[in-house]
């Protein structure tokens, strides 16, 4: 039987493995967008999990709408990143540093 | 789904247990592999057995969105973007810096002091050990999320209309480019194109000798 | 007419300010005059001050009161008592030489010289008369503003180092003043000085507060070591703004002690009141011996300033180690007599040293004591007026100089002979850097060919340098009666610097 | 639900239709005449602000659509001042926008979608409303950045933005999960109902993830990174947008989920946000000393100033409340000005963004000059400008809840702040021009604006009680 | 007596110095010499009338206020005048030798630019000499202490292109200033204990003062104390040892000064103000030796000076100083009369040495070393015959009037029991012989012998270039504004001593305006003994300070007039000892080379490290440094990367995280 800590705990996995993904990478933006969705699903997760465990509609409903905007975010997300690409030629994160100090 | 016995508990936490491996690893591929063409192939994977254990937990709809929505459409996306980007793959992914190390600490602590508060203290009074009620058979998840979007969640709904909109103005705005040296073909030009547009009679001179 | 005087004052000169930054540079010939006819009649407005001032209270007098901010309790009040008075007829009294002084040199933006100038003396007016603390912190800061300008714009070569300077220290010392001020606020729930001045506190609270205040007006004053911005700003301010700065703005530590200080924290002031006397002997020494060797004038007059601010804070403070001494009280508010005749002389004769060579670097643009030589030779009015003020610098008696140093030494005795004895080294050291200078610039064969060409004082400058001197001996030939309009509040401050605060 | 109960609404109903008639009108006059959707814009606003006057001006807490809306009188206060913060920046944006050919009405719509977002946010009463306003005025926001397409920075910034504002909303939604699974509902006055236990560690994990998302937000130290790149990478008039109405926003979603939803961890939050409070203090003044670039000066500045605004959370009563809500306030309507003067200052080519490029502008342009000085002061905290006040009621309500080291931290911050503020003016007055700068922007209503802005920090500073009043009364 | 008449006593010159200064040059030289002796011959014949009043008419002493100065912690401080046999004693002769010096003046400074500058100057002096004699209490006795000391000043400094000049009034305004650091704590001692500042209170506290005890190096007599630091000041303006340094060097300014100033009046200011407080210096037996060591050692190390000197008038100067001790050694002896009464003799010869040798000068154009004169005398009949009253006088010649003083002050020392006593005698006594040593040299230097101005002139005609090229002329005598002066004061050098010594000093005629203890009192001893002027002149001749000048007479004679080849011999053999005196024992040279040195290292020893390095450096710009560098580092921080950027996100995260689940 699936407990909520069983789900909790896979969800903060895949969390930190989110984040680690965006602090690890050093070589492609497009990678830190697909982390970005690693870490919305590791909250659907929780969204999910309690919910269910709750007998509450309501954490799913958000998810739905997690879903909706995170497809909204990578729209946007890979337009700026086709801008970016068509004004430096990479999208590697170790050229995107010219802001900085 | 419904809990008939112990057995089918067994199975659903096998299964669970299986997606949930196959989840983390396809994770692991993603912030791992040299490709990014099979980062998204293994987000995709990822997706695919969340959606997995989603239907385990009984939400059927998100779980059927995820993969119609997300694996359908956003990841084609992704997929697209990579494939258009011409991106060198040669320089992509010489592995991670010597700091890496702390990076893996950091996640591993995160992993620790949230998993702890979870275990150790039962989320600060929740019972964490509680397995999953399952629904009453004639319960219909999606039926159920029906009906409270557009009454209950009418507002946030169409807050997401709007948001969506700005996405699409958004990326248009930013990747749209009217270039003026492009060559496009324009149908309604083509049909209504004029003779005398195309052809020129030009009066040649006789050329003359010196 | 009178409910309104101090708004009078205050305001007077900061509409003329505006209205002359209004006119602009184009028509600065009105401007000019707009100037100095504001400048006169905020004097003006001083005679009924001075007149009609009750000298049988120490109540404050001329009270206005408005809601400013109602739901803290800060309200627009002003009043004054004989501690704020003669400060206030002072400020009046040096902005006009300040105007007069400038009329010809300011030729980049005068304008806007003349602008600051009266603002500021508003807002510094503004610091003397309010009643509240909020108020009165928001002049106290909101003058830097216009001194920071002028500094900044019409100064000397290193003015921007000189103009920050200047800002940071100062700003660094009034913030910590403002978090001592709210939290009084907090507790007494009101702005009003008086309200502090009632509010019990414990000892910690009180060093805490005292600490605030210390550094605020340490800082303005300035004691040794937190000095260190006066020579710099000095050295490069035009000559108006090393007037004003000398002549007023550091009366704002001085008022500020005697304001805050020994009436709201009296019994940290009681447990701390060897730090100060320490820092005002080193400052009196210390700085004297400094002051000896500078090379250039504005920074010698400048030292030669922190000296005597020395024994401003030295008078101040005395009224503990005196009650420590005698177990009496007499002697204490001869210390702040003399604390505040110091003030008013000091501003009358460091502005009048500043407005000297104001007068000798308008023609020679330099300030360093080796570029002259001689000058009284060829500028002998100006000469007489100068060794006139440096001697009065050196405390003689018959100058105003004399009396503030006269009672401080007289109160310090009563405190113990050391600090008597040290105080009186004043006495020698004013006199060498004093003397010196003026052995140095005025004295002697001519110095060089531009010392030659020297014109003597016109009459701009001698109206200004003798009005000054005039007003230097009549304060050092008849000081009572500027003694007899502070004589009540200074006993009624003295009674709340030896009383107790501390809830039992 | 009939229409007069959903009045209070009007704001961002009249918003979102007129989203829809600017992107139309964009599309198909907007093309032929340039600067038509721009000005279509201002009269949306004006009259958005005259309908939110009308309709919005509740007297007591309205609560709508299912308990996911809120509409108080601070909620009236603050989108009356999004309205006018949007419409100044935008005015000031004009001629930038114009200079550099991106003058779109897609710009215009962004910039209406995030005066949206905001809206959602400051009236917010539910988690989902508030992860919907964060995002859609996040994406507003990152689209703007990127909005000049010719601009390498530009679209390295907005990168850097997205890519971490992701992670903050990740972050945010995390612990909105916690919280959501502790009290099993998203709905803030719930949420107050049920968590009322002090030190629950479920709670606290919730809760890190919320303050960190909302530090980020704010651009408070560890996590502001992302502020100065984007302030200084974004085209001007962007920076002065961001810089402006956004943290309105983020004030009411500090102020709506920290001190109203999760009122009964005051405790916990107040202390976490103490170091990251004092670190963006110590930070944000001693990174501002040494930059460069004015944008980036100010953008640092902000994050100072950011630590002010929690200073004021920590407090933890609604004294600190409102005296963060009249900090907001003042900081919006100086960086409106302030970035006013950049913006006004630069020129295709010249994007007056380097300190050096502010030499002498008082030759150049006194009035912009004695804008930016009065700016700068206040700025500072000096007195007779409204920053002072401001920082007055941050350390008055810190002496209310005994926060002695707060304050001596505070104070001497604010000491260093005024350093790089001074250098400004001393740029401006004290030394001379260099030669080759242009003339800068002299269209006369747009220098008007910046002219009532400057005084309207002068009168503000010269008789505070109004606007003190009215943050004081509007939280309770 | 009238107020008011006193008012106009100080009143009379001020107004003539303030027209003098303000308007000299529009007034013409003549206006203003006229308005200024008119000024000072009011003074002075005023001055005289008040003294014929007191003594003759009967009138009591005055005491009351002319107007209230301040009221500060409710003490009244006045001014006022104290006008008893002492101070109108006093005003009489410095107005006498003011109005000399006024009418001398004319002459002297004939042809100065500063005519009538000088003349408002010494009116002033005048003006500030009387206020400090009619103090009735200490401010206003302050106030006239500092204002001579500044006229002082402005006259050294009178001829201010002169460097010398301007270094010596630098010189003798900051050396008084340490004397007045003494005195402004004598006065605010007694004022702590009196909480007044009038002189009655203080005299009357005297004996209370003297029960108390100040814990200061080991706890001391309060009355010591205050009396010790009074006496500073005097040491100051009377110039004893180790203060003594400024007077020689004032002879940079014109001679009259010399003679008012730094002979007659000013410096004998503090000779008078220690009388004036004998009421207090005699309840401490422990300052009155200090005041007598002090005053014997003066008087006899500094007249040695005046023997190797061949300046004229810093002679004289020296001379004046050995002559300021004798009367100091009179106060230490409780001999205060005898002090007073030596004072205005030596007013008088001293004046009119002064005078006589700026008379020297006007003959010699300007020329003050007296190696360049001799045998002046048929030269210059009426100044040499003048000088030599004055010089015999100075010697205590009987029946010259300073015989009478100075006989007075050898035997009052002698027979003083208190501690240094008789130090102080063989002090004063051999004084008598140097004294009449640099005396009869400088006569017969100046008047006698060969007359070295012939070839002198030759020999450094160019060493004095543009100086003057008048050394060939021949010295001629000056004019009568300048030797009736001369006339006027050689007369009561030659007789005031006879004809007052009974009145002044042994008949009780300061009565209560000096007090003396009767175990003190030596000059009532003396007074037993007292049979009149010519016994005592006769008596005189045979005793041993007589001899001693005798002595002196005749070493002159023979080193300076007979042999003068010895004289130089003697400087070669005791080389170190002339060494020594032409270093003045070293006074100056550690004031100059160790006290302003070391002054002046301090200061910038204090203003480069203490100010500029450490507070400036270190503390000012060094926060804003280690501010700016601290910014710098902190901003390395923010590398650009954005894996940095998330790093320090989740940082921070898990800190906050760990830190509150740990301390939760």
């Amino acid at each position: 039987m699936i407990t909520l800590a069983d789900l909790l705990t896979l969800s903060a996995i895949l969390f930190a493995l989110a984040v680690a993904g965006i602090f690890l990478n050093r070589k492609n933006v497009i990678l830190l967008l697909m982390c970005v969705e690693l870490l919305l699903l590791a909250a659907n997760f929780n969204f999910i999990a309690f919910s269910r465990m709750l007998g509450d509609l309501t954490g799913q409903v958000f998810v739905f709408f997690v879903l909706t905007v995170a497809a909204a975010e990578s729209a946007i997300g890979l337009a700026i990143l086709v801008v970016l690409f068509r004004e430096r030629r990479s999208i590697s994160v170790e050229d995107l540093n010219t802001l900085k100090g | 789904m419904r809990p008939t016995g112990e057995a089918e508990a067994v199975l659903v936490q096998i299964l669970f247990y299986l997606f949930a491996t196959l989840l983390v690893a396809g994770a692991l591929g993603v912030i791992s592999a040299r490709n990014p063409v099979y980062s998204v192939l293994f987000l995709v994977f990822s997706f695919i057995n969340s959606a997995a254990i989603w239907l385990l937990v009984e939400a059927e709809f998100l779980a059927i969105v995820l993969v119609l929505v997300y694996v359908g459409a956003v990841m084609v996306l992704f997929l697209f973007v990579v494939m258009m980007l011409d991106i060198n793959l040669a320089e992509i992914r010489q592995g991670f810096t010597r700091f890496a190390w702390l990076g893996w600490i950091t996640a591993a602590a995160l992993i620790v002091e949230i998993v702890g508060v979870i275990w150790r203290h039962g989320l600060g009074g929740v019972d964490v050990g509680r397995g999953f009620v399952s629904e009453p058979a004639n319960y219909s998840n999606t039926l159920a999320l029906g009906r409270v979007l557009y009454t209950r969640y009418a507002y946030p709904f169409e807050l997401a209309a709007v948001l969506l909109v700005v996405a699409i103005v958004a990326a248009i705005a930013l990747t749209l480019r009217r270039r003026p040296g492009m060559k496009v073909q324009d149908v309604s030009r083509q049909v209504a194109v004029r003779a005398e547009e195309r052809l020129r009679v030009v009066k040649v001179s006789a050329e003359k000798r010196s | 007419m009178h409910d309104h005087l101090l708004s009078l004052l205050i305001w007077l000169p900061i509409a003329a300010g505006v209205v002359v930054l209004l006119l602009g540079e184009r028509n600065i010939a009105a401007g000019r005059w707009l100037s100095l006819i504001a400048s006169l009649a905020t004097l003006a407005l001083c005679v009924p001050l001075w007149r009609d001032f009750n000298t049988h209270t120490a109540a404050y007098q001329f009270v206005q009161k408005a809601a400013w901010i109602a739901r803290f309790h800060a309200y627009y009040a002003l009043g004054v008592d004989g501690i704020s008075m003669p400060l206030i007829v002072l400020t009046a009294f040096m902005t006009i030489p300040v105007v007069i002084a400038g009329w010809r040199v300011i030729s980049a933006r005068p304008a806007q010289y003349y602008a600051s100038f009266l603002i500021m003396e508003g807002l510094m007016i503004g610091v003397f008369a309010a009643t509240d603390a909020l108020l009165f912190y928001f002049f106290w800061e909101a003058m830097l503003i216009p001194m920071f300008l002028i500094i900044g714009i019409w100064g000397g070569p290193r003015r921007v180092y000189a103009t920050i300077k200047f800002f940071l220290y100062t700003f660094l010392g009034s913030v910590l003043m403002l978090a001592a001020l709210i939290y009084m606020y907090v507790k007494a729930g009101s702005y009003s000085i008086a309200a502090f001045q009632a509010l019990p506190l414990t000892l910690a609270e009180q060093r805490w507060i005292f600490a605030a205040f210390l550094i605020a007006f340490a800082v303005k004053v300035p004691m040794w070591p937190v000095h260190t911005w006066l020579p710099d700003a000095h050295v490069e301010a035009p000559t108006g703004g090393s007037v004003i700065l000398a002549a007023i703005m550091l009366k704002m530590g001085g008022y500020g002690f005697l304001r805050f200080s020994l009436p709201i924290t009296p019994d940290a002031c009681r447990e701390l009141d060897l730090l100060i006397i320490t820092l005002s002997l080193i400052a009196v020494i210390y700085i004297g011996f400094v002051a000896i060797v500078q090379p250039d004038m504005k920074k010698l007059i400048a030292y030669s300033s922190i000296a005597h601010m020395g024994f401003v804070t030295l008078g101040a403070f005395l009224v503990y180690a005196i009650v420590k001494a005698t177990a009496s009280t007499q002697g204490a508010g001869m210390g702040i007599d003399g604390a505040m005749v110091q003030m008013i002389s000091h501003g009358l004769i460091s502005g009048a040293l500043f407005l000297c060579v104001g007068v000798l670097y308008d023609r020679m643009h330099t300030r360093q004591i080796a570029d002259y030589g001689g000058v009284i030779n060829t500028m002998p009015v100006f000469a007489g007026f100068m060794v006139l003020f440096a001697l009065a610098n050196t405390g003689l008696p018959g100058t105003s100089g004399f009396v503030g140093e006269f009672l401080v030494i007289l109160a310090s005795f009563k405190a113990s002979f050391w600090y008597a004895a040290l105080a009186a080294v004043t006495l020698i050291l004013g006199a060498s850097y004093s003397l010196w200078l003026v052995k140095r610039v005025l004295f002697g064969p001519v110095g060089n060919e531009r010392v030659a060409k020297l014109n003597d004082l016109d009459g701009r400058e001698f109206l200004i340098l003798g009005a000054l001197a005039a007003v230097v001996l009549l304060v050092g030939i008849w000081p009572a009666p500027l003694l007899k309009v502070m004589e009540p509040s200074i006993q009624h401050l003295v009674s709340q610097a030896i009383a107790t605060k501390i809830p039992v | 639900m009939n229409l007069h109960s959903i009045a209070a609404a009007i704001p961002e109903i009249y918003l979102i239709a007129a989203i829809c008639l600017v992107l139309l009108f964009e599309a198909f006059v907007g093309a032929r005449r340039p600067g038509a959707t721009g000005t279509l814009t201002l009269l949306v606003l004006v009259i958005g602000a005259a309908l939110t006057v009308v309709f919005a001006d509740v007297t007591h807490r309205v609560v709508l659509f299912d308990g996911s809306y809120v509409a108080d009188p601070l909620a009236f206060v603050l989108k009356l001042a999004g309205f006018l913060s949007v419409a100044v920046a935008l005015l000031y944006s004009r001629s930038y926008l114009q200079g550099r050919d991106i003058l779109k009405g897609e710009y215009y719509v962004l910039a209406l979608s995030a005066l949206l977002g905001i809206f959602v946010l400051i009236s917010a009463n539910s988690l989902l409303t508030i992860y919907l306003g964060v995002e859609l005025l996040a994406l507003s926001v990152y689209a703007m950045v990127a909005f000049d397409r010719e601009s390498g920075v530009a679209a390295e910034a907005a990168m850097k933005y997205f890519v971490l504002g992701a992670i903050a909303s990740g972050m945010l939604l995390y612990g909105m999960s916690i919280i959501y699974g502790l009290t099993g509902t998203l709905n803030l006055d719930g949420i107050a109902v049920a968590l009322n236990a002090p030190n629950n560690l479920g709670v606290i994990l919730g809760l890190t993830f919320i303050v960190v998302a909302v530090s980020f937000k704010f651009g408070a130290v560890p996590f502001h990174m992302w502020l100065p790149d984007a302030y200084e990478g974004a085209p001007t008039c962007v920076t002065l947008f961001i810089g402006t109405a956004p943290k309105i926003a983020y004030f009411a979603l500090a102020l709506r989920l920290l001190t109203h939803g999760l009122a009964g961890a005051t405790v916990d939050w107040t202390r976490m946000l103490t170091p990251i409070a004092v670190l963006t203090l110590v930070v944000g003044n001693l990174v501002a000393i040494v930059q460069s670039n004015i944008k980036r000066m100010l953008a640092y500045s902000t994050i100072s100033h950011v630590g002010f605004i929690l200073l004021g959370f920590i407090a933890g009563t609604a004294s600190g409340y409102s005296a963060a809500l009249y900090y907001t306030l003042v900081y919006v309507l100086m960086t409106l000005g302030s970035f006013g003067v950049v913006v006004l200052a630069s020129r295709k080519g010249f994007e007056a963004d380097r300190l050096e490029d502010y030499k002498g502008l008082y030759r150049r342009d006194p009035l912009l000059a004695l804008a930016m000085a009065m700016l700068m002061f206040s700025t500072a905290g000096v007195p007779p400008f409204v920053g002072f006040w401001a920082k007055l009621r941050i350390i008055q309500a810190l002496w209310e809840t005994s926060h002695p080291w707060l304050v001596i931290i505070a104070v001497t911050m604010s000491v260093v702040g005024a350093f790089y503020y001074l250098r400004v003016i001393k740029l401006m007055y004290f030394d001379e021009a260099s030669a080759s700068a242009p003339e800068t922007v002299r269209s006369f209503g747009v220098r008007f604006a910046l002219g009532l802005n400057a005084a309207a920090v002068l009168v503000l500073g010269v008789l505070p009680a109004p606007l003190l009043d009215l943050c004081s009364r509007v939280i309770h | 007596m009238n107020p008011h008449l006193l008012i106009a006593i100080p009143l009379a010159p001020l107004i003539a110095a303030v027209i003098a200064g303000l308007a000299g040059h529009r007034i013409g030289r003549v206006a203003t010499h006229t308005l200024t002796i008119t000024g000072v011959a009011i003074a002075c014949g005023l001055s005289l009338y008040v003294l014929k009043q007191m003594y003759w008419g009967g009138v009591g002493t005055f005491n009351g206020p002319v107007y209230t100065w301040l009221v500060s912690d409710g003490v009244h401080i006045q001014v006022g005048f104290l006008i008893d046999r002492l101070s109108v004693l006093m005003m009489s002769v410095v107005t006498f030798v003011s109005l000399c010096v006024h009418v001398y003046t004319i002459g002297y400074m004939s042809d100065d630019p500063g005519y009538t500058r000088f003349f408002s100057y010494i009116s002033l002096f005048t003006f500030a000499m009387l206020m400090l004699v009619m103090a009735n209490n200490f401010m206003q006795l302050f106030f006239g202490w500092e204002a001579v000391g500044m006229v002082s000043y402005l006259l050294i400094g009178f001829w201010y292109t002169r460097p010398s000049a301007i270094f010596a009034n630098l010189k003798a305004f900051i050396v008084n200033r340490v004397g007045d650091f003494g005195f402004i704590l004598g006065i605010a001692a007694l004022f702590s204990y009196t909480h007044s500042l009038s002189y009655t209170t203080a005299f009357a506290a005297a004996p209370h003062i003297a029960q108390q005890t100040l814990p200061v190096f080991g706890g001391v007599n309060a009355l010591t104390l205050a009396c010790v630091c009074l006496f500073i000041g005097a040491m100051g303006k009377s110039a004893q040892v180790p203060l003594h340094v400024w007077l020689p060097d004032s002879m940079e300014g014109p001679t009259p000064i010399s003679a008012l100033i730094h002979a007659a009046t000013m410096v004998t200011a503090g000779i008078f103000m220690v009388a004036r407080m004998s009421p207090l210096f005699e309840y401490s037996n422990a300052a009155l030796s200090f005041v007598l060591v002090i005053g014997a050692t003066t008087a006899f190390f500094m007249g040695i000076l005046g023997v190797v000197n061949n300046d004229i008038k810093r002679v004289i100067a020296y001379s004046t100083l050995s002559q300021l001790g004798y009367m100091t050694a009179a106060l230490g002896a409780s001999a205060y009369s005898a002090a007073i009464f030596h004072l205005m003799t030596h007013a008088f010869f001293k004046a009119l040495l002064f005078l006589a040798a700026g008379s020297v000068i006007i003959g010699m154009h300007h020329e003050q070393d007296m190696r360049k004169m001799g045998g002046l005398g048929k030269y210059m009949p009426i100044t040499a015959i003048t000088c030599w009253i004055g010089g015999l006088a100075l010697v205590a010649t009987p029946f010259f009037s300073g015989f009478y003083s100075k006989d007075a002050i050898i035997e009052a020392v002698g027979l003083s029991h208190r501690w240094g006593s008789t130090y102080a005698y063989w002090c004063v006594l051999f004084g008598s012989f140097i004294t009449s040593l640099y005396t009869f040299r400088l006569l017969f230097m100046t008047f006698h012998g060969e007359e070295r101005f012939r070839h002198a002139a030759a020999a450094h005609g160019h060493d004095e270039h543009g100086h003057e090229a008048h050394g060939a002329h021949e010295p001629r005598e000056s004019p009568l504004v300048v030797t009736l002066p001369l006339i006027a004061l050689a007369i009561p050098s030659l007789v005031i001593g006879y004809l007052t010594v009974g009145t002044v000093l042994y008949g009780n005629y300061f009565g209560s305006a000096i007090m003396v203890r009767p175990q003190n009192d030596v000059l009532a001893q003396m007074a037993a003994g007292y049979h009149g002027p010519l016994r005592l002149a006769l008596e005189g001749l045979v005793g041993w300070p007589f001899l001693f000048a005798l002595a002196g007479f005749a070493t002159a004679w023979l080193f300076f007039l007979r042999r003068p080849d010895l004289a130089d011999a003697a400087a070669v053999k005791f080389a170190w000892l002339k060494r020594i005196l032409d270093q003045k024992f070293y006074f100056d040279w550690f004031n100059e080379q160790v006290i302003a040195r070391l002054g002046r290292g301090l200061g910038t020893g204090l203003w480069k490290v203490g100010d500029q390095g450490v507070i400036d450096g270190a503390l000012v710009n060094g926060t804003a440094a280690s501010v700016g560098w601290f910014g710098g580092v902190v901003r390395r921080v923010q590398s650009g990367y954005l894996y940095s950027y998330a790093f320090w996100i989740v940082i921070g995260l898990a800190a906050l995280l760990g830190w509150f689940l740990v301390h939760a």
